[in-house]
Formats: C-alpha cells, structure tokens, sequence
C-alpha cells in the first residue's frame, strides 16, 4: 500500500485510540454467513458505540419523563437531559447559542422544515439554487416549496463524465443573481464522495443575499463542522449517521433567522396561547417542536457527540480519508471498474462508489454479503444524477471510524472472486 | 417537610401569597402590561401609573402558584416610587438571587426568594410579575412572556 | 375502600400476572427526595418494561442497519424488524393491511400529517368539526387547516360546569352538516379522562360524509382498540404513552383513503422515480415515511404491543378504570377540591383532575414531589378548556399497569399534608 | 460460494444474463410498458405484438442485475404464443416458484428462479419484466413498478 496513507492513519499522538475503537461497537463482533462482517455501509447508517447504547437504556431506567411541562423530579431530570442535549449539540457545531438547534427526525425532516417555512416567502420570479448531486431529500423538497410558491429550481452542474470535476464553480457567477433566495447544497455528497467548498459556497449565497442551506447528512459524524466559521444559515443532518440512534436528528438555524420564521408542525410545546379560534406560538426552538420530543434519542445523540469528541474529528476526517483514499487507490486496480467522484488525490472522504460495464450493483451486493462485506447498490437517492452519468446504479463501499485497511483488502478480494465467476476477470 | 420546601416556601412568601399587597386593577393606570408562563398558564397583568419617570402607582391580578403571586405582590411594594433604571437593576439583583441562592445584604423581603434557585423549574414563577412591569415600563405593547427570556 | 373496586382489580384469572407487573419497569425501583418513586405522571408519559428497553438494545447490537435500499444480511434483517413492527401495530389495532400502519414521531406529527393533507382538498365553506375538549395537538393543526384551506372550524361543547357532562351529543345533530368534511376527536380526554363513545362519533360522521379522526393518544395504551369495529377513517397515536420509546408514533389511515392521499414531507424512500424538475410518489405506507425511518423505535414500539397485549387489553382498561375510580372516590373527600370530569360512576379512565380554589397546581406538584409523588399541574395543552371552564390549571393524576391501590393512598395523605400547610384544611 | 448463492445463480440464469433472448425494441410492436424497481432502480421495457389475444412477438430491454435481466429474457421466451390469461396464470406459478422455493414438474426452465426465495429482496428483481408484460397485455398506461405489488 501507500506508505503516506499507512502513516496518516497509524502515526501521532491520536494513534492509541484508533486501536480500541471497534471493541466499543457491539455489533461489528459477529459473523454473516460465517465470515466476520465487514461493515461498508455507513453512509446508509453508522453503527452505535455502547456508551450511546448505554445512555438510552440510563435514561429509560432513570429520568424518562415527559419534558417541558412538568415539575416533579423525573420530569425536571428530563427536561435537563434534553436541553443538556442541545447544547451539546449547540456545541459540536459550534452555534452561538443552543436555542438555534431544533431537533428534528432526520436530515429528510429538516430540509422538509426549512424549505415548506421558506417557501411561504418566496414569490415568482425568485430562484432556489441546488446542485445536481444533492440527495432526493435535499431535492424533492425543493421541488416542493418551488411548485408551492411559483419560485424557479435551478442547478449547479457537475463537471465530468465520472463527476471527478464535482461542481462547476465557474458557472455559479451566472447562477448566483440576486433573484436566488435560497441556495442549498450537500457537504459531502453519498454518492461521489466528494467534498465541497462550502464556506465559499456561503460566503457566495451571502454576497447575493441568499439563504445558504446545508446538508451536512454525510459530513457532520466524519470531521469538524463549524457552523459559524461556516457562515452557514441553515444546517440540516442525522443523528444516525453519526452513531446516534434513529429518530432524532438537527436543524440548525442561525437565531436571527429562526426568530421570523414560521411554524411548520403545530400543536402541545410550541404555544404560549391558544383559544378556539387561533394561537401564539412560542420563539425558536420550541416554535418548531410541536409535541413531545424524541428525548431519549436527543439524550443519546448528546452521548454520540461526546464519543466523537473524544475520537478527536480532526483524526475521523484524515482516518476517513485515508480509507477512502486507499480504497479508491485498490479499487482502480480492478479490470473495467468505472469510480466515480474526484480522482486520486482529490477533495474525497468515506466512501467510494463505482460500477462495472457487465456487473450489475445488486450482484455485486449479494455476492460480497456471503463474504461478509456489506455494501450499498442503487442508486443511493440520486436518480438524476445517475441518469446524467448514464447509470442506473453503482456499488458504494463507505467506511467510519472502525472501519480498517484490512476490510478494504477483503473486499477487493471478495469483488475479484466475483468478477470471475461473472466471468469478467 | 424537608429544608429545601421550606426555604422556598417562606413566611415571607406564604403571607404575601394569602394577602397579597397593590392586587387588582388601577383605575388610574397609564401603563398597563400581561405576562404569561405559557408552561403553566400562570398569568400577571400590572397596572402602572407613571409619573413622570417614577413609578407613582402599581397593582397586579392574575393567577398562578404562590410563589408566582407572592413575588408579584412583594415587587409591588418594591419598585413604587422607582425610575425604569431603578426597577431595571433591582430586577437584576432579584434575578441573581433566584437563579443563585445568593443573598447581598442591601435587598431586604427579596432575599425571600433565594429559596427558588434549588428549583430552577420555579425560577419563571417568581420573574413572572417583575418581566410584566418591565414591558408596562418600556411602553412595550408585546405581551410579557417567561419564554422569552433566557432566566 | 369500596369493595366492589378492589375486587374489580385482584379477583379472575389476570391477576396473577398483575402482581409481577412493578418488577418488570426498572425505573419504579427508586426513591426520590429519600421516598419511594410514586409515579403519577402517565397520561404525560408511560415508563417501559424490560421487554422494550432490550428490544432496542438488541436492534442496535444486532440488526442496526439502514432499511429498504439495502441487499445486505443486516440490512435485510432490519428491513424485515421494521416491518415486523408494522404489522404488529396494524394487528395490535386490527388494521386490514400493514400498509395503513404510518410511523409518525407520535400523536402530534400524525394530526399534522392528516390535517395537512386533507387541507388542499377542503375549500371555502367546508366545515372541519372538533371538540371542546381536544388537546392543543388536535386542534391547532385543524386551525391552520382551516387557515389555509378558507375551511371554518367548529366545535361540540362540552357539558356541565366541570365538564362533568362530557360532549354534547345533542347538538351533534345541529354541527354535524353535509358541509363537514372532517370530524377529529378525542377517544380518551387528557384533561377530563372521559371516555368518549367514538363507535358512535365515528358512524355518524360516516353518515353525513365526512372523514372522522381519532385522538387515541389517551386510549391506545389504556384498553382494547379496534380501528374495523369503530369504522374510523384516521387514528393518531404515540408510543411513548403505550410503554414505547419517545420519538415513535402511528397514524393509521384507511387503504383507500391513503392512496389518494398527497404526501407531506418529500425526500427519499418516498419516490419512484426522480428527475431534476419533479418527481413519482409511492404509494402508502412509504409515501408517507420520507427519508430514514425511526427503525430502532418502530421496533421496539412493536414489543410495547406484545407486552400489552400478554398483560391483556381488556384487563388493563379494567384496572385503569378501577383505579381512577377509586381515585376519584377518594379525592372526593378533600375540603374544597373541584373535580373535572364525570362523575362517581360515570365511563372515566386512567386519570383524575382536580383543582382548590386557595393552593395552586404547582404548589402541589412542587410539595407532592417531595413525598416522591409525580403529579402534573397546569393547563396539560388544553387552554381553551380551561379558559371554558374558569380555570388556568388543574393538577392531574393519572394511571398505568404498574400503579396501584396504595399509590392513590400515598397520594390523597400527601394532598392532605399540603392543604393543612397552605391552611386550607 | 454457498449453496444458497449457485442456487440464486443457477447456469440457467447466467446463461440468459450474458446472452439475453429477445432483447431490444421490436418495431412492430402494439403495446409497450415500462417497469420500475424504485428500491435499486433497476428498468424493464417490455414491448409486444399481440395479435388477437395472443403474444405474437415480444422483447425487452433496460437494465438491472443478472437475476432481473435473466428473468425478463426468460420470460419472453416462455410467453410467446400464449394469451393473456395465460400468462397470468404462468405468472402466478413463476411467482409460487420465487416466493416458495418449491418448482411443481410442470414448469420448465422457470424452475431455475426457485433458488430466489431465500434472498426475499430480490424476488423484485425476479418479477420485473413479468409486471412489466402484465400491464402491457392490460393495456395499462400505467408504468408497472414492482412496489405496488405485495410480491
Ligand atoms: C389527548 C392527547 N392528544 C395528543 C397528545 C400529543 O401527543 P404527543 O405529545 O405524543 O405528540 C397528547 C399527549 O401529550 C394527548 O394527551
Ligand atoms: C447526502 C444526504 N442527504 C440526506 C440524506 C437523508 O438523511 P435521512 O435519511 O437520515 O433523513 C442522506 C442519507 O440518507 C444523505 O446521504
């Protein structure tokens, strides 16, 4: 292998906590089919350490209880648990102030949030801005809140035939009028794994008075993510990306925005006053947390956060990189397989997806699930832009914190033994 | 009835609670303002009149819990005669005392209410009232809620 | 006390394994404020036995996977656990199909989705009917149904001074018009705990055409509920108040309803087939269900199912009815207690509230606490009610599997305590 | 390899897999319908001549793995000459096959498909082209999306 990737991942101080990472991750120690699971399938979802695990189960055994309302011991213990979890959360992405993080399902949910709020101001004539490698859940509402207000959707393109070139930053000057009121873009894109220039992407929304809206779903658990720094206004992710569990995930907003912004959900938590004819909602962010909250999964997401930490996100970023980056390196080896996403050397961290002329992705992941190696085929929510690559699908092998080289060699080797028995190698 | 329950309910509190001082409607109000815990419906209107700079008059009504009332009620007695910056600070200093159980000699009655801050969830209680009259003293129309404020 | 009750609660084959029922919830063993936890807070949220809390341990040390899109033998496994779950809440309701078992994150998210969907098809002049009773999750989202449809809203009174009379039903004849397009209400009031007869709610909204929607958060849990036999159109519930996680709920709609239903939230998992200008829905229950599903709750919402349904639906609705009536007989004895609700005898269940002209609700949950009883106080998410009534709060105590004749004993002495305190008694 | 994955990949489909019969348009179709698996995005277009009620001709084409594309190309070959009512009931024995395992004497080269039912993700794969040809013979404008169907 490469001897620069092997001591970026080995060497310096952080090398000692890399080594006892996969014992805290209870599900990786068992066989599938009788081999040892090679879990590759992170970008659909991480694993979950057992200190996450853990907090769900302390907090059902100890503090559950409805939060907000309450004033009996439980209940105080749970509305500080939660509301601990948000500075927590405040913290990790570095938000002024913990008010501007609403907890929501999921990325889905929180570009859903943004978008449906946002629309009711937006007018014909206005323009929102994607790009045309963004996630069906930061596309499909869009289309949405365009159809709902009369606005126009309009694309960034992606350079290349592999997409290697990512977004075409020289056609952002005329995409970028002042008519966009709205630009949302991925972070890191599930499909391409390529990383992309998001401060300037903001700092560019911001110039022409756009909104910048960011999916961060394949970010936030892989590296440090500031949103300040950022100048970020909205920031949208999922806990269960990130080891934390399902059904809890974040919309950040910055304060000054949410404070106009409108409710989207409605009902208990989020009034001051209600009569029979209408109500008076609550500031942000309990404005946008209608009903009683996911709490033992914002708890447990407060845990993952601390876990990451305490992995150091600068040391996840080159660890997922490294892996990538070799995986990428191995990968190109192999006879016909086309890779998608910046070439070696390029802007790529934790995954890599490809595709072979003659062997489809769903053959692909049978295959390599009877040697244990679980890996994504499909279009991975990114029809449109399969379709412009003039694919239907591709095969990702994504990787996290307990992910090792070693992996990556058995699934080389698990493709080359399916490569001959479909009789193209 | 363990120390913390009697340190928050106290004489103090309990008699301004069955007695409370300055409650009902003003009829010579210049200034009038409603504060709501929306967590617990608790509801204070103050009735000011002003004059000049100087708070000349003030009542309250509302409902809540005794210590929502009695707070109301004692910060009547404290803020009459005082300038918006007067009422501004003294409101300061009640809120270090609720939220940190610190007493600094120069507050008399309010120290009462030191008691609160081992029940931080009572905390919008007691500033229920005192955020009532100082939107009543910014002329502020927008109704006073504890939400809004990060005590 | 009254023996008729007492036998009601220990006699016939159940009750043995009533008896065991306390050990099973591992947060009942603790004291607070140096007494044993006397928990009183279950119409705001239930606790969870064992059997749910290892249900999501279990997902998460060996199933956890992202469902749906994957081939893989975790992601198969949790494909198959998620919709395991589905079918046990559409048996645990007796649902024709799975497909009508949409997970929500609870009550709340559920009349939203409903009551945002069926908004684009109302028009000026169409009725939306609710009743006086409804809790803010099932009513704010119809004002804004109303709101955004020109739709008018209306409501069935509710009868007698503490609304000891329950709905209405007299003037139902008078509201219920051929211009009502909607009938949304509750099964079990959170406030006033009477039953309402929805068998017959239902069929007469059936009868002037309009759709009906339940409220089940307060019943689901509490006894037997056959959405067929009541002939209802839409029922929200959450898991939490069912011994279920947080962050999991369902909103059960009829299979022909749901598949002219527009969906809410857009995103992935929710499409067909994705262009850059638009994009094919799925059908129910996916349509419903965009991006990742709460999989782990889903799951474990589905052992809160088999856990109620081993200590008998039928069973626990008798117990929870005994128990607030021997509540309600006791705390009759107070001097000066207003109850609401109906009265001694009348169909109540699961809870009693109850207010005192001289103590306030917080008060007394603040010194109930410190005898470790965990009451609720305040206007539990129903102002106009209260307002209707001449009240701001009530403090509430309410009833689950786990409580029992001695709690309400703990309870009325520790009310005692505290009138004599505030001189009241 | 397991037993379980050479009876997924029976010679029979990989054979159809890398030499696909009746593959392409057919020009003098009269009906065509299009087939969608949403999960992995796998596409069949299915195009017929039927004369009467009979399948005079039929090809496919679009793509999806080994087990879809076999699938499809099989099921021209056995579709051909057959009517409607036919082919609904040789698509339910087929779908018996997938879903049970178990392949009755009577069906021929379908039988190879038996070995899907231990991998239930991919009996969409398996039923495609079929869906696809259904709605064709319906004449149902509809696309044909394996998601709407409880296979
Ligand atoms: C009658 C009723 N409806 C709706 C709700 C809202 O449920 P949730 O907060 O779980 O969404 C509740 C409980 O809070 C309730 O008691
Ligand atoms: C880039 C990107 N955006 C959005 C999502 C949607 O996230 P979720 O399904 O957790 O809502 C995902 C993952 O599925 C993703 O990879």
């Amino acid at each position: 292998m490469n001897p620069a990737l092997h001591s970026a991942l080995v060497a310096g101080p952080a090398a000692d906590r890399w080594k006892n990472v996969r014992a805290d991750f209870p599900i990786l120690h068992q066989d599938v089919h009788g081999k040892p699971l090679v879990y590759l399938d992170n970008a659909a979802t991480a694993h979950k350490p057992r200190a996450v695990i853990d907090a769900l189960v302390r907090f059902y055994e100890r503090d559950n209880s409805n939060v907000h309302r309450g004033l009996h011991a439980l209940s105080m213990r749970a509305t500080d648990a939660y509301e601990g979890a948000r500075a927590r959360v405040a913290r990790f992405i570095n938000a002024a102030d913990p008010s501007e993080i609403i907890f929501t399902r999921g990325t889905t949910e929180s570009v859903n949030l943004v978008a449906r709020s946002v629309a009711a101001t937006l007018r014909p004539g206005d323009v929102i801005l994607c790009t045309e490698m963004e996630h069906h859940s930061n596309l499909v509402p869009w289309q949405q809140a365009a159809r709902a207000s009369g606005a126009t959707l309009e694309f960034v393109p992606v350079l290349g035939t592999d997409a290697e070139g990512g977004l075409d930053l020289a056609a952002l000057d005329a995409l970028l009028t002042p008519h966009v009121k709205v630009f949302a873009f991925t972070h890191i894109s599930n499909t391409l794994g390529c990383i992309n220039p998001v401060a300037e992407l903001c700092r560019r929304a911001r110039a022409v008075g756009a909104l910048s809206v960011i999916d961060a779903a394949q970010s936030i658990g892989h590296g440090p993510l500031d949103v300040r720094a950022l100048g970020a206004d909205y920031v949208a992710f999922s806990g269960h990306k990130m080891c934390g569990p399902t059904g809890i995930g974040v919309l950040y907003g910055r304060r000054a925005l949410l404070d106009k912004l409108a409710p989207d959900e409605t009902g208990g938590g989020m009034v001051v006053t209600v009569d029979y004819a209408g109500a008076k909602w609550k500031p942000a962010p309990e404005r946008f947390e209608a009903g009683t909250p996911n709490v033992a999964d914002a708890v447990a997401l407060g845990a993952a956060c601390d876990y990451l930490d305490a992995l150091g996100r600068p040391e996840i970023a080159r660890h997922d990189e490294a892996l990538a980056a070799l995986a990428y390196e191995k990968l190109s080896a192999l006879p016909g397989i086309r890779l998608l996403g910046p070439r070696a050397g390029g802007a790529r961290r934790g995954l890599v997806s490809f595709a072979f002329a003659d062997v489809h992705a769903h053959d692909i992941v049978t295959f390599a699930d009877e040697d244990g190696v679980a890996l994504r085929g499909g279009h991975h929510c990114n029809q449109p832009l399969m379709r412009k690559l003039g694919l239907t699908s591709t095969t990702r092998a994504s990787f996290y914190v307990y992910n090792t080289e070693q992996e990556i060699d058995v699934l080389v080797a698990s493709l080359r033994r399916i490569l001959k028995f479909f009789g193209s190698a | 009835m363990s120390a913390d329950l009697s340190e928050l309910y106290q004489q103090v509190i309990l008699d301004h609670n069955k007695r409370p001082r300055n409650r009902g409607k003003l009829p010579t109000a210049n200034r009038v303002a409603h504060g709501d815990n929306p967590t617990c419906g608790d509801q204070c209107n103050v009735y000011l009149r002003l004059d000049g700079d100087r708070i000349a008059e003030i009542s309250f009504d509302g409902s809540g819990c005794a210590i929502s009332q009695a707070s109301a009620s004692l910060m009547t007695t404290q803020v009459k005669g005082r300038t918006g910056p007067e009422v501004e600070s003294l409101y300061r200093q009640f809120h270090h005392i609720v939220t940190s159980g610190e007493t600094p000699d120069e507050i008399s009655d309010l120290a009462a209410f030191a008691g609160v801050h081992t029940f931080p969830a009572r905390i919008k209680c007691a500033t229920l009232g005192w955020h009532a009259t100082l939107n009543a003293l910014k002329g502020d129309a927008a109704d006073a809620t504890t939400e809004k404020h990060t005590d």
